[in-house]
């Protein structure tokens, strides 16, 4: 083990969950020249109450503007194998899937030029090595690039679009998402390394309404698998729920767990006659009911996508979560997606145009007026967009009679 | 230099450069799925919950994916995950995953492998669970281990409370998923603006600018320009020109800091931790929602943050033993009302709750639904 | 019609001029060569990849993204 | 002078003037309370509907109070009222009593009286009705009879909706009540911003300035303050002082015109009709809720308003068919969902109804929940 | 009849609704010198799509600032009759009962000095006398003075305030709004007849939150009676219900219309066992429950008001309801209301301090936030006054450690 004294710390070391500590220490085992003083300055942290790192703007690779993003010690001369470590975030494969192989690459590059300490994975999806100095970036890059992996987003560029799992191995994906989100990615390229935008942009997709992969909240355009149709019911899987419902020890409650926790009310139970009856019509789709009885209930077969854009974190205008631009747009993959990526380019076109510095998507919609902006994208309105209509009557009307016409006419 | 290249192969690399690709995106994923996965894609039936950490897929084919979740602590070393790496080639033919929270999951299909899989891992310190009705890991950020900004350590915090929470993690106990988050300031990198626990470090006070410093390492108009608010303006100290900042239109979120150095945000006694609850993204029963303030300071006590983690347990606890099955936080205080989550957790209702941003107006009773 | 290396020099030569007064967004810089030369965005994107892989200007990262003369950076003078 | 007094009286009363009483308040309520309810006042215990218009209320005291519920059109002459205070002496010992919403009461402390005082009020062309379940008078504002500002006449319309609604007016047989209100322009001196259906005149141009007359008959300065929005700035026209309106910053509210008289708002081929429906003001179940747009624009078709009524008339039946028993209108709206809302009545969405003032962030549908 | 001739107006006369045209046209024969041309200027309006009056702020009686609203046509010259066209607000007796015997004194001062026209009432609440001429203003109140009756508000004033029937004749009251509104009523004078506020301020109070004078939408401070206790249950009468509920033919439905339907979902009804459960810490007090079933449940014993402030219309900043500033004040009348009127001192204090030119008190509210206010009126905050705490960061920590202190102690 090192031999850096680290008291504060080491009292998160073991435990029952498994302890980031531990993680460093074992590298400054491995790796000392950077974690012997990364354990030093978090020790100090850990003292002095407050974080020590400067960021640094101009790291990168040639030719690319993102992927890196620059850190300095504020305290250089007492940690200085940190004077430099910045982090470098990497596109994983859609769907975070590994073999020990590919992983083993990247452990072995990291190794090689980094710290060998690493976030599996960033919040964004990325994968992150975490520490490393300016002059080693071109050298791990040359060698990553050979190998096939790519740098992910930073700064005001397309960031590294995500996906929940979807299709591959969920009972619920009503799109592809991982097909979607790989064919996404390579589409964006340009975008996602060239940093052109008036800030950055997310793109994450789910296959249903669970949105496991928070696209609603977390993502400038969200992706998120719906369908049109009727909830499909297996006749023999809701029989068995019923015989559950009806014994008191399974603890579950086909009234109070399914039918009076739909939020739109439209579904009746009747517990005598065995019969549960959904009035899709009025079903939001908002996946309850199927979740309670994921054997018994399933997504339509009419499927596709919502399209929700603007969702992001408070700074600055507060934070915002997607609002719905198409409530239904079918995700052809022999189209290769064409329709969802025409939408893209005008968005684009629109907030590269329009845009302030510093605004995102969803903040260019508050300050424009989403019948507005929805005008410039050439989309229709539709009642899904909105929660209810507008309260007050401050309608700007620009369509009226003209005066001097009717007047003649 | 620090890695092991000779001058040669430096050379050489450089005059490669030029034609170095670029723009090639993500392997494609196919080659990492398990061949269960690739057999059945997109034919899966339905899932079922063997056990807490467990999940069976069932395909239309009649095959079966088990999965295995265990916890990580996301920031790991290649070390770990060597001996991680061992353990996927063990029970599961070398494939692994990671979910969007940063647990790992080995897809067998091999129903007879669980158990013998759980064991070692169990035997390696790592957890089995947070599926269902858990408390699944913490999406969080960097904290004091690599962000500049950081009011607060998201690793520290996040240890203390998933030790705290290791029975909620392992178990399926809660009427809920119980979705936590950490974000170490205002940019909430984690996912605090909507989750059911989120906690949030953040900053009382302005930057306190080092006139100094200032001229030598940034330029006075980029300084100024880098505030959201506009609450940097330029001015003279001293004769030199430096910049002031307007206390009231503040709100800590250190963008300055970011562009200037010489505008260090931190501040030891006034950093610390917010705890915000109510948030969901799942658009299950109800829509969306976004966390609520619910503590609005809790100071930084590290190494074991106890106000943080026994917060944390007091809010899990109330809503564990009074809401409704299926019923997440946010919809349970929906349900029962503000005034009964603070009356039952005892947590202090002050002026700092009741919002004076852009929509307040939407956050105030205009009704007289009270409750007594 | 100018060529990207005309685009990418009138380019260099805006972020030249104000370099310590004003700090330029990419986005800027394709609005300005539109304007000056009514180069169209694509040429303008090819100009800001010539001029960023030949390093005579280097993108940084404060809070968004700018293209600017390499230059050594203020965090890490100490 | 059009009064009859004398120029004597006229002196005599100047001299006194000074000695007028002022500031005496209210005559007290108890004098004009019926005996059968000063003598159970703050006693009830219950009221039952013996049948639209009719309710029972029955005292601690076994006694009952029988109030019968009739129509009036708000704007009375004193003929008409002389005939409503025959009845009242005749049928109710001289007392009757307004609602809030222009309707006329009568407090019978007789049972047998009810059907003998309907019979007279119908025979007077007066409906009985407007109680529980039923739409009841509209509480609406002056129109072209008396006010400067209004899109429209409120009269025309409520008397148009009323004769349309009658069966309404006289029957129970609505899910839940259904409070319609009317105003001539956006100062909603009515109740249109909270009720189930809200019919708002709506001027859609900004002001005509009518420079040849404005130095004469207005203040610049002041005819510049007037306007809430800041619309309004000083020019020179034709060499002569004036003033200029900004058009996209007039909401049409005629608050200018109030204070200047050059500046009419009027414009008789734009000005027209909006619907709005949801809203309500009591607690009941949901919180008051605001009225959301439906139409956004129908034409001012005097005398009939025709398309008014016939708005109204599908809103209502739409609503009648569709919503379940207590639901009030903007419930069952939440309820449905507003796609199924202009899908029933076959109304237009339009960008109109997308809100883009200031809280319409809070309008947007920021979740997965949609109806096809 | 009179010999105006109005064919548009024409077609509103009669019907089964009664006609506001037959109510002109009766005065036109009775008062003929204002309502002959009160007709031609309407039927002028009918055919051409406009108002033609004109207001003026001038008209008044002297030492009042407030009853009087000033018209005058803008074509005096066609209908000279209304060139002046003023209306007169009269308080009228709180609770809107009244005997023939003062109603016709009312009619008949109106028939001397005016057109006999009028609305009972305003929407505000006052009685409304409609059209009359600046020179008779002072002799008409004259005489409604020496009887005893007074002018309403208008302008910045007070405006009269007003109450639902509350006690005299209602079930639910848990407040005596009448005598509460009348008390008040009398103690605000001076403000009401002498404008001197930001803007207008109205006062309405209901009995309960049913809330019948829309106390909640349209009053700058809204008094609502409410109740802290339990729902009082009558069994004998809860067992008729439950009886009805078991009659198919009586369409009452104790699960669907009550515990369904209850907002907090804090009702449970046994149907079998007849027994019906309120978590009453848990009732919002809706009246919903009670609504339906008003033998059997009623209001609680433990009474007093919530105070709510800042409802109005849209213009300017958007229509607002109340907020919530006080969840539970007694009406103590043996108190003379003391507690309510200084919370309306303080609140009038603030405003008239603070307030902006016609900004309503609910705009000056919104302007400095609930929080700041709530500190200056010296109350307490309380979960009770929002639906929900701040989502957004943007916290103004007021206190903290002074880093000196520290640094020192
Ligand atoms: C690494 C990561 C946190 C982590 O520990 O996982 C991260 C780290 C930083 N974020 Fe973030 N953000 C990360 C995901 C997010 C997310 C979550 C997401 O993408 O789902 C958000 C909220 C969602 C959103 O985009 O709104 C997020 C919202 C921000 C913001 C606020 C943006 C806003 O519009 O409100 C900033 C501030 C900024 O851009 O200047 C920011 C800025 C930053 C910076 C670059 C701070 C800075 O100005 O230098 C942090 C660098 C830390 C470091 O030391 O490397 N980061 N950031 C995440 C990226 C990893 C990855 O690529 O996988
Ligand atoms: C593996 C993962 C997706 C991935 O691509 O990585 C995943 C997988 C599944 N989710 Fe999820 N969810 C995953 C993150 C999420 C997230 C995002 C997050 O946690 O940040 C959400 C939204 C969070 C929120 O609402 O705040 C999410 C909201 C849900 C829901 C809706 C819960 C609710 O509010 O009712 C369901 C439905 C359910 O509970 O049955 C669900 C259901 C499921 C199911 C049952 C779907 C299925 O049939 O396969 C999957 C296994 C459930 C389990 O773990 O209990 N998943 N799920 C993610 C596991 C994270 C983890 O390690 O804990
Ligand atoms: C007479 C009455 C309508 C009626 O037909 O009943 C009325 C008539 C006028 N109102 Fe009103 N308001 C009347 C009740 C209301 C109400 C309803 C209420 O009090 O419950 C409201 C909405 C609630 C509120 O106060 O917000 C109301 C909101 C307005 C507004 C908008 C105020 C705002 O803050 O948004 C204005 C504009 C203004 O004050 O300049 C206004 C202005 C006016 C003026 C004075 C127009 C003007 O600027 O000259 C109208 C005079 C009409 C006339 O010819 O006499 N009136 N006004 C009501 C008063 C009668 C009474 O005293 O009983
Ligand atoms: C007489 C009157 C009060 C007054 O002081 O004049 C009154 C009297 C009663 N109201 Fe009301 N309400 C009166 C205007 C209102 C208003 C205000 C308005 O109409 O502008 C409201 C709020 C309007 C809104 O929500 O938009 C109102 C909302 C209620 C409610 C709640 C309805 C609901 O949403 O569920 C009830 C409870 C009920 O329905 O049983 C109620 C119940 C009642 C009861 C049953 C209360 C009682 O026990 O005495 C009274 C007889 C009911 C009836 O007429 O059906 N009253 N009631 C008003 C009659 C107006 C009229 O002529 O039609
Ligand atoms: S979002 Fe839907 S499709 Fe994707 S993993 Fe979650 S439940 Fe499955
Ligand atoms: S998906 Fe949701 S809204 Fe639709 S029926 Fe099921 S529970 Fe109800
Ligand atoms: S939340 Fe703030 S401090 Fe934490 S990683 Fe993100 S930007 Fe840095
Ligand atoms: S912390 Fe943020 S708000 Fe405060 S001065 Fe710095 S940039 Fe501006
Ligand atoms: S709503 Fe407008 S037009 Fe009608 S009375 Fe009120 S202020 Fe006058
Ligand atoms: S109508 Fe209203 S908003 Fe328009 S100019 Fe006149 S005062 Fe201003
Ligand atoms: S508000 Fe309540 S107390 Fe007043 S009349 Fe209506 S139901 Fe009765
Ligand atoms: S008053 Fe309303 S909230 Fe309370 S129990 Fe009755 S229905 Fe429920």
């Amino acid at each position: 083990m090192s031999d850096v004294k680290t008291p504060m710390l080491d009292e998160l070391s073991g435990g029952q969950w498994p302890s980031f500590v531990d993680q460093i220490k074992q590298e400054a085992v491995h790796t000392p020249r950077y974690n012997n003083d990364m354990l030093k300055q978090l020790e100090i942290s850990y003292s002095d109450n407050r974080g020590h790192w400067k960021h640094g703007g101009l790291v990168g690779v040639t030719g690319y503007g993102a992927g890196i993003i620059g850190r300095y010690t504020d305290i250089p001369n007492e940690v200085p194998g940190v004077a430099q470590f910045h982090t470098v975030r990497v596109i994983p494969p859609t769907g975070l899937y590994y073999t020990t192989e590919a992983l083993r690459f990247l452990m072995g590059i990291w190794n090689k030029y980094g710290s060998g300490l690493m976030n599996l994975h960033g919040t964004t999806g990325d994968i992150i090595f975490l520490g490393t100095r300016t002059n080693h970036l071109e050298l791990m890059w040359d060698e990553l690039a050979a190998a096939g992996w790519d740098l992910g987003g930073s700064g005001s560029s397309n960031r590294t679009p995500s996906a929940c799992l979807g299709k591959s191995r969920c009972d619920a994906a009503c799109i592809d998402t991982m097909d979607l989100i790989h064919n996404i990615t390579n589409h964006v390229m340009d975008e996602l390394h060239r940093p052109a935008f008036p800030y950055k942009f997310k793109i994450k997709a789910s296959g249903c309404p669970n949105d496991c992969v928070a696209a609603n909240a977390r993502s400038d355009l969200a992706i998120i698998g719906i369908w049109k149709d009727d909830i499909r019911i297996n006749a023999a899987e809701l029989k068995n729920y019923f015989a559950k419902h009806k014994d008191p020890k399974q603890g579950f409650d086909m009234v109070n767990h399914v039918a009076l926790m739909c939020p739109s009310r439209c579904i009746e139970v009747d517990v005598n006659a065995e019969t549960l009856n959904i009035r899709n019509g009025e079903c939001v789709k908002c996946m309850h009911c199927i979740n309670v009885m994921p054997k018994a209930l399933h997504v339509g077969e009419d499927t596709g996508a919502v399209i929700l854009m603007g969702a992001k974190a408070p700074i600055v205008e507060g934070a915002l979560m997607g609002t719905v631009l198409v409530p239904f747009m079918k995700m052809d993959k022999d189209d290769d997606y064409q329709d969802f990526k025409d939408l893209l380019e005008k968005t684009w076109d629109y907030w590269e145009e329009n845009g302030q510095n510093r605004e995102r998507i969803g903040e260019t919609i508050q300050r424009v007026g989403l019948a507005y902006f929805l005008q410039q994208l050439e989309l229709e309105p539709n009642p899904n967009q909105i929660n209810a209509p507008r309260d007050n009557p401050y309608i700007f009307y620009d369509e009226f009679f003209d005066e001097e016409e009717e007047a003649a006419g | 230099m620090w890695v092991n290249i000779s001058e040669e192969e430096l050379k050489e690399r450089a005059a490669v450069r030029k034609k170095r690709p670029s723009d090639m995106g993500p392997p494609h994923f196919e080659q990492f799925l398990p061949p269960v996965i690739q057999r059945n894609y997109g034919q899966w039936e339905w899932h079922e919950f063997l056990r807490p950490g467990v999940i069976e897929y069932r395909a239309a084919s009649g095959e079966s994916c088990y999965v295995v979740r265990c916890a990580s602590p996301r920031l790991v070393g290649t070390t770990w995950m060597e001996s991680i790496c061992k353990v996927a080639d063990e029970f599961a033919d070398g494939y692994l995953r990671f979910t969007t929270r940063f647990n790992i999951e080995f897809n067998l299909a091999d129903k007879s492998k669980i158990e013998p899989l759980i064991a070692k891992l169990e035997s390696m310190g790592i957890p089995v669970g947070g599926t269902a009705n858990s408390i699944s890991n913490i999406t969080h950020t960097q904290g004091w281990v690599h962000c500049h900004t950081s009011a607060s350590d998201a690793s520290g915090v996040v240890k203390n409370v998933m030790e705290e929470m290791i029975g909620e993690f392992k178990g399926h106990k809660l009427p809920q998923r119980v979705k936590v988050a950490f974000a170490c300031c205002l940019n909430m990198c984690g996912a605090v603006h909507c989750s059911d626990i989120a906690i949030l470090g953040i900053h009382r006070r302005p930057p306190k600018v080092n006139h100094s410093t200032l001229t030598n390492l940034c330029e006075i108009p980029t300084t100024v320009a880098s505030c959201p608010t506009g609450a940097i303006r330029p001015t003279t100290v001293n004769g030199k020109p430096s910049v002031e900042v307007v206390e009231s239109k503040c709100m800590y979120c250190g963008n300055c800091y970011t562009t200037c150095p010489s505008m260090p945000i931190h501040n030891a006694i006034n950093d610390g931790i917010s705890i915000w609850v109510g948030g969901k993204v799942a658009n299950a029963r109800s829509k969306p929602k976004f966390s609520k303030l619910a503590i609005p300071f809790l100071p930084n006590n590290p190494p074991k943050w106890p106000e943080v983690t026994q917060a944390v347990r007091k809010i899990v606890d109330v809503y564990a033993s009074n809401a409704k099955d299926w019923e997440r936080v946010g919809d349970w205080i929906d349900r029962i009302g503000w005034p009964k989550f603070f009356e039952l957790t005892g947590f202090e209702f002050t002026k700092y709750h009741i919002d004076d941003y852009k929509l307040a107006t939407r956050t105030m009773n205009m009704s007289c639904h009270i409750r007594f | 019609m100018a060529t990207v290396e005309e685009v990418a020099e009138c380019m260099f030569k805006e972020v030249e001029q104000f370099s310590g007064k004003k700090r330029f967004k990419p986005g800027d810089l394709i609005k300005h060569v539109q304007k000056e030369l009514g180069a169209d965005k694509d040429q303008a994107k090819l100009a800001i990849r010539a001029l960023t892989e030949d390093g005579r200007l280097v993108y940084s990262y404060f809070g968004g993204t700018w293209l600017e003369l390499p230059y050594q950076e203020g965090a890490a003078k100490g």
